[in-house]
């Protein structure tokens, strides 16, 4: 039997539960408020009682936190008109209650495709709310872990967070390879090679090119500590601040920087290698801790 | 419309605004209408050709409006969208595109913050995840009556979730939810209000209007395109 | 989609309980939410399931849990996106167990 | 009168020649040039030749296939194709050419829709579906191929071919046409000067084309661990309990399922839990799983000897060679004809899934429109008549079939376990039990003399759903038998057509148990269980020697 339990394989509703102190998630707008999808009713699809997202409040290590988890079964995550009212509403929420932090656990390939245009434009209002949640100085952090990835619109909310912490077996980028297959053939993107899709959007390369903070296994506790350890962070005087021209500035020139480094690169590999990986072709196969010490010896 | 006749209509003759690949980029000057002030200089960031958003074209217009903040502050911003959406190729997801994209975000959200208006203007075609990060990003985004904004087709649409077309079409005379269009989207209130005739005077009504909240799903309620999410927030508010 | 009703005779009740919920709604999957309800004798269903034409067996199918539960003054309601008999059974045994006075089908 | 004694040698001889002319100098010893290879198909081919054009489960002979069907039908036409697997589109191009008209086959899994259009078309003449063993014993008698094309990883200049760990058929093939009068082609992936090992003769090989692509081969036995469901943990516990524990068994084989790939995940766990290391599961005729490897590792195996192999177990076979069969250079030696027969005589039980179970228990993978044959499984799936030594599963299944009854019946005899899993609903709700099965309709559409059942009935020993076990072997009527079945079909409507009185009667004299009959809480069977829930999992069971095709690895 598995001593971890995988992150990966609970519901959205069972990974709140596991991230907070036991006992205390307290959720808004639970299944039994029946807050539905009218749209899903409308095209005879299946609705769920949450809408596929889980909202409430909770503690972590008695920090009071604001928490927030998507489920990737339901409609692939996806962002529509209630799910996504629910995601900026505790945004709005955290503004006024000022919780240590906001966490979010995404998973979804962004708009919901069945109430695209709402879903578009919740997206959009996510990112405002969130932003001026950050703005007020209190961190977001978006944690990553499921089978389904974080891609569309919900990416585009990952970009900007505080932090992003993924597994190694979750993945963040913006449009699915399918759908890159499909309008550039299979030369372009091919979606069926996981080895591929993988090292090009999955959390180790994510993590190597620093657009993800922590790496962590495919376990619930790892997430947990991940998390803690980002909210002490947080809270060492002038760790974490507001955006502002200066930080935009020189996120700005490492983002240009990358592009000059290593935007000719053809193949994830390659980036690794010119990066400085010392067995770029073997990076498929480390577990998530020695990912990080390669790191932790780069930075040395 | 062509990006150079909206800036000729938006800024006369002498605009100063220029294309650079897919990125239009520059400022335009707009005298108060009725008040003897300098004129308004605007400067203006946007994409033309139905431009796929790329890890480049995010990061170009990023660039604007950061040199805007830095070297003229409150100086209005206006972003002109025209775009099929993101790039869809390899190299953009390796280089962690929504990053680039949400940094584009990230600077327009922060001028806003730091006092300049930001309008943004669908002048032809704004497709899915293309312009969430810029004209959505805006304290109001404007279209033209006859610019296309939508995430997917109807027939597209039908694929995806297996319903027919003709059951799609009569649902979206009803609900705006389901099918594309500018009408669609004002209803719902993404979209703050359609640019008709005077354009310029439409601009310099949108950079008077004082309000910087989001307000789009309250709009969405009143204009009933969009019932739900305003209330929903206040019930979270209210939990 | 269809959707469906079934009031059955019960008379187990079980103490207060706080709405339970399991399962999720995707392919071949289902949620299952159990609630107190106003009638003593009764457990009433109400299902939306993507499936047409099984309303048969999905009066088989409760009709077996009931006779195995015998709920009384419960209201089950399901979402159903194509689950199987086999894993609805699952779920509504899984839903029972969350009963704060389960000890498995003896309520 | 001058009778003629050797024609068949006489016309090897001649198409040799015939051969060594057509391609001269540029024949090099038995190497042809891949460019060469149709002009020598052309010169070794007569019209109306048997020919064995080596399609196998996995690897394929794919470069052969495509040269075959590029022969001109006005020279070559009216071959007679005796081959196990239809896999590749090329292998119905042949008949579409005007190339080949009748067929002898085993399996046509990937092109089951095709061949029954062309064989409905009158495009394709079928001599008979056959079982891979079954078609393999009639080289022997009355199918001997006159050429076979055959595929290999390596060859040398003599003409000696090294196959790798897929053997797969070629033994077989190779052996029933070199030694009566037939030709024998290979295509190689590479030519070397020493092979790793030998695995035939170069003898018996007239020649060797190095193909310009390696050849295709398929990841057949991979099932990912994330797949398996929460059911199919439950009937795996069922299966272990009520089934593995009970009658010991000890010499098995699994179908390619996932309900199996549960099992496998559930023996170093759940299985050890119940005590049962040692008892079950030690000797398996099976293709090296990568979802056996957390019960190998954990000690629970000690020998399999494999059909062919599976991509990305190569260097943790080799490794393992105390469980698995490897040549001198340390790789698998897999046999398909020899893991056949180890699979009907030596072993006491397979469990496998299916499609559709009727009332009688017979049960088939045949669907409407689709002529997909059978492969191995009826030979897994059958007693051994033949078979006259005795254990102790053997034994107790044979006497719970004989229990109470005279005559013929009271003779002291062992029986194979035979066991069906399977969920009472397929996916979009098709009831896995039906009244008849799709196999009659499907012989009607293709005028088959028979309807092409798996499995029959009565050899079919337990049928094991999400409801239940329904041991067939404590049946004693017809109608027995048929309540038996009903009483596991779940909320199909065969199951809900059952006689409830009589299903209860059933269960109460044990012929069907529940999963609670057996001591199982259906709320233990989650994914938990799994030794392994990921194909991560089992590259980390396996110390990073598995390694699994891209198309696996999401991480």
């Amino acid at each position: 039997m598995n001593a971890h339990t995988s992150f990966a394989e609970l519901s959205a509703r069972q990974r709140v539960q596991a991230m907070v102190d036991v006992g205390t998630f307290k959720e808004f707008l639970g299944p039994s408020q029946r807050v539905v999808s009218p749209h899903l009713a409308a095209l005879g699809v299946p609705y769920a009682f949450d809408d596929g997202a889980v909202i409430g409040s909770g503690t972590l290590n008695a920090n009071a936190v604001l928490i927030a988890a998507q489920e990737g079964e339901f409609m692939g995550g996806g962002v529509g008109e209630v799910h996504g009212a629910k995601l900026t509403g505790l945004f709005r929420r955290a503004l006024r209650d000022r919780p240590a932090a906001v966490l979010v656990l995404a998973e979804s390939g962004g708009v919901r495709l069945h109430e695209a245009n709402a879903g578009l434009i919740a997206v959009s209002e996510v990112m405002r709310a969130l932003l001026d949640v950050r703005a007020a100085g209190i961190p977001v952090l978006m944690l990553i872990g499921g089978a389904n990835g974080c891609f569309g619109g919900m990416g585009l909310i990952a970009g900007c967070a505080d932090f992003v912490v993924m597994s190694d077996a979750a993945r963040m980028s913006m449009s699915g390879p399918e759908v890159i297959e499909s309008s550039h053939g299979v030369e372009e993107f091919d979606a069926r090679d996981r080895a591929l899709v993988w090292r090009t959007t999955g959390g180790k390369h994510r993590y190597l090119m620093g657009d993800c903070d922590r790496l962590v296994e495919d376990d619930v506790a790892a997430f947990r500590s991940a998390a803690l350890d980002l909210l002490g962070q947080c809270k060492q005087p002038g760790a974490k601040q507001p955006m502002t021209l200066e930080s935009l500035r020189q996120a700005h020139a490492r983002l240009q920087e990358r592009i000059e480094n290593v935007g000719d690169c053809k193949d994830a590999t390659d980036i690794w290698q010119r990066l400085g990986v010392a067995h770029p072709e073997r990076v498929g196969d480390m577990e998530a801790a020695e990912i990080q010490a390669l790191v932790a010896r780069e930075q040395a | 419309m062509n990006w150079n006749d909206l800036c000729l209509a938006l800024f006369g003759p002498a605009h100063g605004i220029v294309r650079d690949g897919d990125v239009i980029l520059g400022t335009g000057q707009i005298d108060p209408e009725g008040r003897h002030q300098e004129p308004l200089t605007v400067t203006v960031v946007g994409t033309t050709d139905h431009a796929p958003i790329g890890v480049e074209t995010a990061l170009a217009q990023a660039a604007v409006v950061l040199d805007t903040i830095e070297h003229h502050p409150g100086r209005p911003i206006l972003l002109l969208v025209d775009t099929q959406g993101q790039r869809l190729r390899h190299r953009d997801e390796l280089l962690c595109i929504n990053r680039y994209m949400a940094h584009l975000g990230c600077c327009v959200d922060l001028a806003r913050r730091r006092g300049h208006r930001v309008i943004g203007l669908v002048y032809d075609q704004a497709l899915s995840g293309g312009f969430i990060t810029s004209g959505l990003m805006a304290d109001a985004c404007y279209a033209l009556p006859e610019a296309e904004i939508r995430v997917m087709r109807l027939p597209a649409m039908s694929r995806v979730t297996k319903i027919s077309e003709d059951v799609l079409e009569q649902l979206s005379q009803s609900n705006p939810v389901f099918a594309p269009g500018v009408s669609n989207y004002v209803a719902m209130g993404g979209i703050e209000a359609i640019w008709r005739d005077d354009l310029r005077q439409c601009l310099r009504d949108a950079l008077q209007n004082p309000n910087v909240q989001d307000l789009r799903a309250e709009h969405g309620a009143a204009r009933g395109g969009r019932a739900l999410a305003a209330d929903i927030v206040q019930r979270v508010l209210a939990a | 989609m269809e959707n469906l009703h079934f009031e059955l005779p019960g008379q187990r009740v079980p103490s207060r309980f706080d709405a339970v919920l399991v399962g999720v709604v995707g392919s071949g999957n289902l949620e299952v939410m159990l609630e107190p309800g106003s009638d003593p004798a009764h457990c009433t269903f109400a299902i939306h399931t993507s499936a047409r034409g099984f309303g048969p067996i999905w009066e088989a199918v409760v009709r077996n849990f009931q006779n195995q539960h015998g709920l009384g003054g419960v209201v089950v309601s399901i979402n159903d996106m194509g689950a199987t008999p086999a894993v609805v059974s699952l779920r509504l045994d899984q839903a029972v167990a969350s009963l704060p006075d389960a000890g498995g089908a003896q309520i | 009168m001058n009778a003629v004694w050797n024609s068949q040698a006489l016309g090897r001889a001649e198409r040799l020649a015939r051969a060594a002319n057509a391609l001269g100098p540029r024949l090099r010893g038995k190497v042809a040039a891949a460019a060469d290879t149709v002009t020598l198909l052309g010169s070794v081919m007569v019209s109306g030749d048997r020919v064995c054009l080596e399609g196998n489960n996995q690897k394929q002979a794919d470069f052969l296939a495509r040269s075959l069907t590029a022969l001109d039908p006005a020279e070559v036409n009216h071959l007679h194709m005796v081959q196990s697997v239809l896999a590749l589109p090329e292998h119905l191009d042949v008949f579409d050419n005007g190339i080949a008209s009748k067929l002898d086959f085993s399996f046509s899994g990937p092109q089951a829709a095709r061949l029954a259009k062309m064989v409905s078309a009158g495009q394709i003449q079928v001599g008979a579906i056959h079982t891979y063993l079954e078609l393999f014993s009639r080289y022997f008698i009355d199918l001997t191929p006159r050429v076979s094309l055959v595929c290999a990883q390596a060859a040398d200049a003599h003409g000696n071919l090294f196959t790798g760990p897929n053997t797969e058929d070629t033994p077989a093939i190779v052996e029933a046409t070199a030694f009566k009068g037939g030709i024998v082609i290979a295509q190689v992936n590479e030519i070397c000067d020493v092979l790793p090992r030998v695995d035939i003769p170069g003898d018996w090989v007239h020649f060797v084309v190095q193909a310009p692509t390696p050849n295709l081969i398929e990841p057949l036995f991979t099932r990912d661990p994330a797949q398996i469901s929460e059911i199919q943990v439950l009937m795996a516990m069922m299966a272990i309990k009520g089934i593995y524990a009970e009658y010991g068994v000890q010499r098995l084989n699994h179908g390619i399922g996932f309900d199996t790939a549960a099992i496998e995940l559930l023996l170093p766990t759940y299985a050890e839990s119940l005590g049962l290391k040692g008892k079950i599961g030690k000797h398996w005729a099976l293709n090296p799983h990568p979802a056996l490897i957390p019960a190998i590792e954990a000690g629970w195996v000690e020998s399999i000897h494999s059909f062919g192999s599976e991509l990305g177990m190569e260097a943790y076979v080799q490794a393992r060679s105390d469980v698995f069969f490897t040549g001198a250079d340390g790789s698998l030696r897999s046999n398909r004809a020899m893991c056949q027969a180890a699979g009907h005589y030596a072993c006491d039980m397979f469990i496998g899934s299916t499609l559709q179970i009727d009332l009688n228990g017979h049960s088939s993978t045949a669907t409407a429109g689709r002529i997909a044959g059978f492969g191995g499984a009826p030979n897994m799936g059958a007693d051994a008549r033949g078979r006259r030594h005795a254990s102790p599963a053997w034994l107790k299944a044979g006497e719970e079939a004989r229990r109470g009854r005279g005559g013929v019946h009271a003779m002291p005899r062992g029986q194979k376990l035979v066991v069906q899993m399977v969920e009472t609903f397929r996916e979009h709700m098709q009831p896995a039990f039906v009244d008849t099965l799709d196999a009659w309709k499907l012989a009607e559409q293709a005028g088959m003399e028979i309807p092409p059942v798996m499995i029959y009935g009565d050899d079919v020993t337990h049928i094991l759903t999400e409801e239940g076990i329904a041991n067939l072997l404590l049946c004693r009527s017809d109608a027995e038998r048929e309540q038996a079945i009903r009483g596991v079909a779940g909320f199909t409507p065969v199951g809900l057509g059952r006689d409830a009185r009589m299903v209860e009667n059933l269960r109460d004299r044990g012929v069907i148990r529940r999963a609670e009959d057996l001591g199982i809480d259906k709320r233990d069977a989650t994914r938990n269980l799994l030794a392994a829930r990921s194909m991560r999992d089992l590259v980390r069971a396996s110390g990073g020697l598995y390694n699994p095709p891209k198309r696996f690895r999401n991480w």
